[in-house]
């Protein structure tokens, strides 16, 4: 058991990635002399060598582009696009090749990446450094994509992706790097592809991911003071959905509000909301709704507390849940 | 400040086989194979030349969607393709069904995607030749990864020709412009990567000319990022043979990667559904008719004595026969079925789709095991779809 | 009144957009000499000039980054993408560019581009020649988006779009492009962004757009001789929607079937079911249906027909929404 | 094959007032200016310092998020922004503080970002500076573009000053990587834009040194696209204002694009979110000490009598003003308020965004007009945020 926060959780996990296969490398701008913006890969570069960590040229395109080339050589590249907003130049290669080249040889190759991400706001950054932009890649099939809201399951999480065939996109949230928490390293993890009851509880379910599952456990925490019982699930993976542990949940509670920092229009909530009306019709008391940012390119710094779903906006929607 | 190219007059042209099948010297690229190499090529390019003709028919009959032809450019593509040893890999365009031949990717693997039954139909890694890639430039930075990590594997630099090895990626003039490409120029020389760009410039992206894209002659753009570029003929099989050959041997080397402009023609259409008369003159395909490069080799050979009549008879006979086989296999080639895609999404396959497919199979079996009404089908439209 | 093609109804709609100011242009791959591939923008640069209708080179990020910088210089870019799947190297252009600088700026700048992109399936194509990318602008907070669904809207959509001041995704559905109507130019048309009921029905509402609208007429159709009566819905703007129009109808119905080619997870069906549900929540008799694309990156075109939502999958989907 | 720039040897920097202060000729770059002009340089210079000093120092108390510094860059900066006309027009990166400077644009509208208080606080068009560009690299294609229209608005080559405009463009080392700017490249040299592209060549992209990018030095990317490149010494403002004044009047002219790349140093950190002492040695950092270019401006003006003790007291004490100024005006810059962000998002609003915003005021409201309770916000990490 070791006290390690969310950074230094990943940090270590990919060091047991590396340790564990001499095909990983991991490539970015910054991750090695450095060891990345955040420390997630500090030191690294220094124990596995120039060769494993390597420091990229500026451009994402290429970041990925090469990654989809190591793989074909039998590499297992992990990437990191520095923030969230830098990941659209590389936008082609994701969703049009590193997605689709296990598909277009019916499976005789295989593609596995992961492609790093931190993301999320609420650290006072300037523009384009506080996007969630996760929907774009879970409406892209032949990508799977995962976030991590803890120290424990960024430790496994991230181990778990590494050794995954599949191109994964592994959002972490940015503003939970210096969280801590014990981890256990001997530890056998859950499932990559798996969600999570956080909470249990019997009167709503909040369904979060990333950075909003600590903003939902401390909604349900502050429910209870008005005799409130909310059911907190962190989905985890967010392509594929696990959708069997929040219909078990719906069905019992018969409500759900999805919370997430990205815009709301066509967000994570949208398809959880189709699939939970289409799965738990009968059993629904009122709409599934949604908590998330407004539909609007991310505003200033000085701003962003109130763009962002916070513990009362989660609770108003609660409110609005019961009301039905 | 730095040279303008545009300026400074003369642009080199590699060129070992003039159009009239002449042999010439270069001080820097020397040819010094054999006369029965050389029929080799005349043999590739025939066959390779055919196989475009037959599938440039296919499409027309309706049995491929599209076919992106070759025609033309048969030097550049077995000039390349036969300077390559058994341990080097090939990233292509689409276009690349004279590498694909020197690789021994049986033709009809090449039809597939153009026909609809498939995405790229051959195994990559077996032949060493990767899937054609449609996204122009796309495959500038896998190759270039690939070679990053052929560096990393220790195999480069040995002096073992049973170790070293390197990469060849084909794009075409338009695709220069691409960010990706010159991404992948950054990358391949910031590692020193063992690979060698074929660009080649068809003088057409589309109906797009290259001065579109460029100014000055493309095979400048290497050395402003810091690697050596070269011109050749590409109609030439001998200088395109010989320069491949030497940039192969740099990469292999260690000494990282270089960029070959092969200066060549689209003879054909862009593509099937492509109408070239719209943007192009005739008297330019009349230019080029003249520097073909099947016909130099075959004047070359016979000028030499090496060919005769019994061997280009033989050679013709040889490409009819491919064809008509091309054409039966082509036919023969299995209509996939909807339902298998859905496993070859992941490797390891979703609890969602695995629904999805069991749903849609389930659908299926409600028109009590028939397909779905061919009536409620709609027409196809005349337009065949791009590249 | 003219008899004209989807692609000929674009093509004069583009040449009275380029009549109507002079800082409208033109640019993209072939969209000069060769009119485009297919053919859209055919003879207007010869009639106006290399300066308004611009061959561009092969860069679909140069083509959309420079659009942004000649709409600060005060022009009106229409831009053409070629082919759906060849959208991807402009993205960050589109969707962290181009929707932003008059956020940025607080309103001074106004960016009126058009980025046209012929879409969807359906016509034998090789791969990236049948995508459907619309949730992901959609998605994207400062983009409109907007997809016409017969020659009379084409005529006037692409003249509204062009004389807008916002950024504008314009789909067009390729396979669309050849059917005719009688196009009346003098006819006033409709606001951009609504919707419009194109078939009164009593039983269920389809809701489609662009490539599917035809498709859910025919279903309509088809469903007359088992006595169903549906309603169907044209979109027309996908961003943003016009939900008045559709709450009404769903309101009456009580059934709602969306339809789309693009992807079904995370699709634009996901969003329209969620808010039918949060709005429509006690009018609903049956959950809001979906039929969509597969989850799968587009297939080879000898299976198209297959994977494409279809008449039959609408009416297997209306029955299942009938059986509720 | 041609020229492998690394090979053929000696660099050129075009230099013309060296580090201590002595004046050089070039044989193609020439500096007219008098005294009072030089006097003029040193003044912006040491002001653009103190007014980075100064935001550096507020990032430090809090009151802004971020800040990037441009210690050192003050001439590339300074040399280039007073070359410029009336009529042009300049695409920023983030860094360029000393271009706002000389363009007039009050230091205060650049803190606003990076307090967050805005995303760009100032009239670009008024001031003809466009918006700071975070996304490396993309304000590259911006320019162009921008470019493309003057020439199309016949603002080139008419040989009228009152006329004839051009853009600059600034992007860094590091942004010679990303697609985009190569693809500014071909976009200005295809249609001969009227645009400069100065590259700062600050030696550093955060922590890459300038060899991860390129091998070879940069002004040479641009011959590979077709247009002259030059490499200035950064630090020198003089070579810079040369050098800029001469490919601005090439853009005007109608010559097409040009490349400048300025050689300095980034004396400061990334950000002030950086740690440079990670990943590079002071030693370097005393190297570029001694290049300073202003101390070698002050010995300069000091040789020659032109600047004596009160003109140099004068500047720093118009910089303290300038300077405490800067602070009171920062601290007093309003905050925005979210719901204004809703009408900001489109030309034309939409009635989803309408009824957001009113939802979002309803839900305000329901606080009886207080804003939501302080204690619910979550406290801010330590990482201020990126660039
Ligand atoms: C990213 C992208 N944009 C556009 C297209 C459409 N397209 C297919 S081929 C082509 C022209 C390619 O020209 P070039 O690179 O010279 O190769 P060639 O076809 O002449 O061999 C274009 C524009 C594409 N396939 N990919
Ligand atoms: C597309 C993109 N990728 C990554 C970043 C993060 N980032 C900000 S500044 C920077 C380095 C820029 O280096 P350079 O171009 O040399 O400019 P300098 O900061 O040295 O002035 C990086 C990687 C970004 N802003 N945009
Ligand atoms: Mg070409
Ligand atoms: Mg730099």
């Amino acid at each position: 058991m070791t006290m390690l926060t969310m950074a230094k959780a990943l940090n270590a996990g990919l060091r047991r990635a590396l340790e564990a296969d001499p095909k990983v490398v991991i490539a970015g701008q910054d991750v090695g002399k450095l060891g990345g913006v955040f420390r997630v890969t500090e030191g690294l570069q220094k124990d596995f060598g120039e060769h494993r960590v390597i420091d990229s040229p500026l451009a994402e395109s290429g970041i990925v582009g090469t990654a989809v080339g190591m793989a074909l050589r039998g590499y297992r590249p992990v990437c990191e696009i520095q923030f969230d907003g830098f990941v659209y130049p590389a936008f082609d290669q994701i969703v049009s090749q590193a997605s689709r080249l296990h598909y277009r040889s019916r499976g005789l190759l295989k593609m596995p990446i992961v492609i790093r991400i931190p993301y999320g706001g609420g650290i006072g950054a300037v523009e384009h450094h506080s996007e969630s932009p996760e929907a774009y890649f879970c409406h892209t099939a032949g990508l799977k994509v995962v976030t991590c809201s803890n120290p424990v399951d960024a430790y496994w999480m991230i181990q778990q992706a590494v050794a995954s065939d599949d191109p994964i996109i592994f959002f972490e949230p940015k503003r939970r790097y210096h969280e801590r928490a014990e981890v256990d390293e001997s530890a056998s993890p859950v499932p990559l592809h798996s969600a999570r009851l956080v909470r249990p509880g019997t009167d709503v379910t909040l369904i979060a991911y990333g950075p909003m599952v600590k903003t939902c456990l401390d909604a349900a925490e502050a429910a209870t003071e008005e005799g409130r019982d909310l059911e907190v699930i962190d989905l985890r993976t967010l392509s594929p959905l696990d959708m069997a542990i929040v219909l078990e949940s719906v069905q019992k509670t018969g409500r759900a509000v999805t919370v997430h920092e990205a815009q709301l229009n066509l967000g994570l909530g949208a398809e959880l909301a189709a699939r939970i009306t289409e799965q738990c019709f009968y059993s629904l008391e009122a709409p599934v709704l949604r908590v998330a940012g407004f539909d609007l390119p991310y505003p200033p710094s000085r701003v962003e507390e109130e763009y962002l779903p916070d513990l009362d906006r989660v609770l108003d929607m609660v409110d609005r849940s019961l009301a039905y | 400040m730095s040279d303008v190219s545009g300026a400074s007059g003369e642009v080199e042209l590699v060129q070992l086989l003039t159009p009239e099948g002449e042999r010439l010297q270069h001080p820097e690229y020397s040819y010094s194979g054999d006369d029965d190499q050389i029929k080799g090529f005349y043999r590739d390019m025939v066959l390779t030349r055919r196989v475009d003709a037959e599938a440039t028919a296919l499409q027309r009959q309706g049995e491929l969607g599209l076919w992106a032809s070759c025609l033309g450019q048969e030097a550049a593509q077995v000039g390349s393709g036969r300077a390559l040893s058994k341990r080097d890999f090939v990233f292509p365009t689409y276009r690349e069904h004279g590498v694909a031949w020197c690789l021994g990717v049986d033709p009809v693997h090449l039809l597939g995607l153009f026909r609809g039954v498939d995405l790229g139909g051959w195994d990559s890694q077996k032949y060493r030749f990767h899937l054609y890639t449609i996204v122009i430039g796309a495959q500038t930075l896998h190759a270039t990864g690939y070679a990053m990590g052929v560096e990393r594997d220790g195999l480069v630099g040995t002096g073992d020709p049973d170790r070293d090895m390197a990469v060849v990626c084909y794009f075409g003039d338009g695709a220069t412009s691409e960010g990706d490409v010159s991404e992948a120029f950054i990358f391949a020389s910031s590692y020193n990567a063992p690979i060698v760009f074929i660009c080649q410039n068809n003088q057409w992206a589309i109906s797009e000319p290259i001065e579109r894209q460029s100014r000055i002659p493309l095979y400048r753009r290497a050395s402003g990022f810091g690697f050596p570029g070269v011109r050749v003929d590409g109609n030439d099989v001998l200088a395109v043979y010989a320069a491949t050959t030497a940039a192969l041997e740099r990469a292999r080397s260690g000494s990282g990667p270089s960029l070959i402009e092969a200066y060549t023609y689209r003879m054909g259409a862009h593509t099937t559904s492509d109408d070239p008369t719209k943007y192009r003159l005739a008297d330019e395909l009349e230019h080029w008719r003249l520097k073909d490069p099947i016909e130099r080799v075959k004047a070359y050979l016979t000028r030499r004595g090496s060919g005769d009549e019994a061997f280009f008879a033989d050679v013709e006979a040889e490409a009819s026969d491919l064809a008509a086989d091309l054409r039966t296999r082509c036919l023969a080639l299995p209509d996939p079925h909807m339902l298998e895609f859905f496993d070859y999404v992941y490797a390891e396959q979703t609890p969602h789709l695995e629904e999805q497919k069991a749903n849609y199979a389930e659908y299926l079996a409600t028109f009590e095991g028939a397909e779905p009404s061919e009536e409620h089908r709609e027409a196809e439209p005349a337009y065949g779809g791009g590249v």
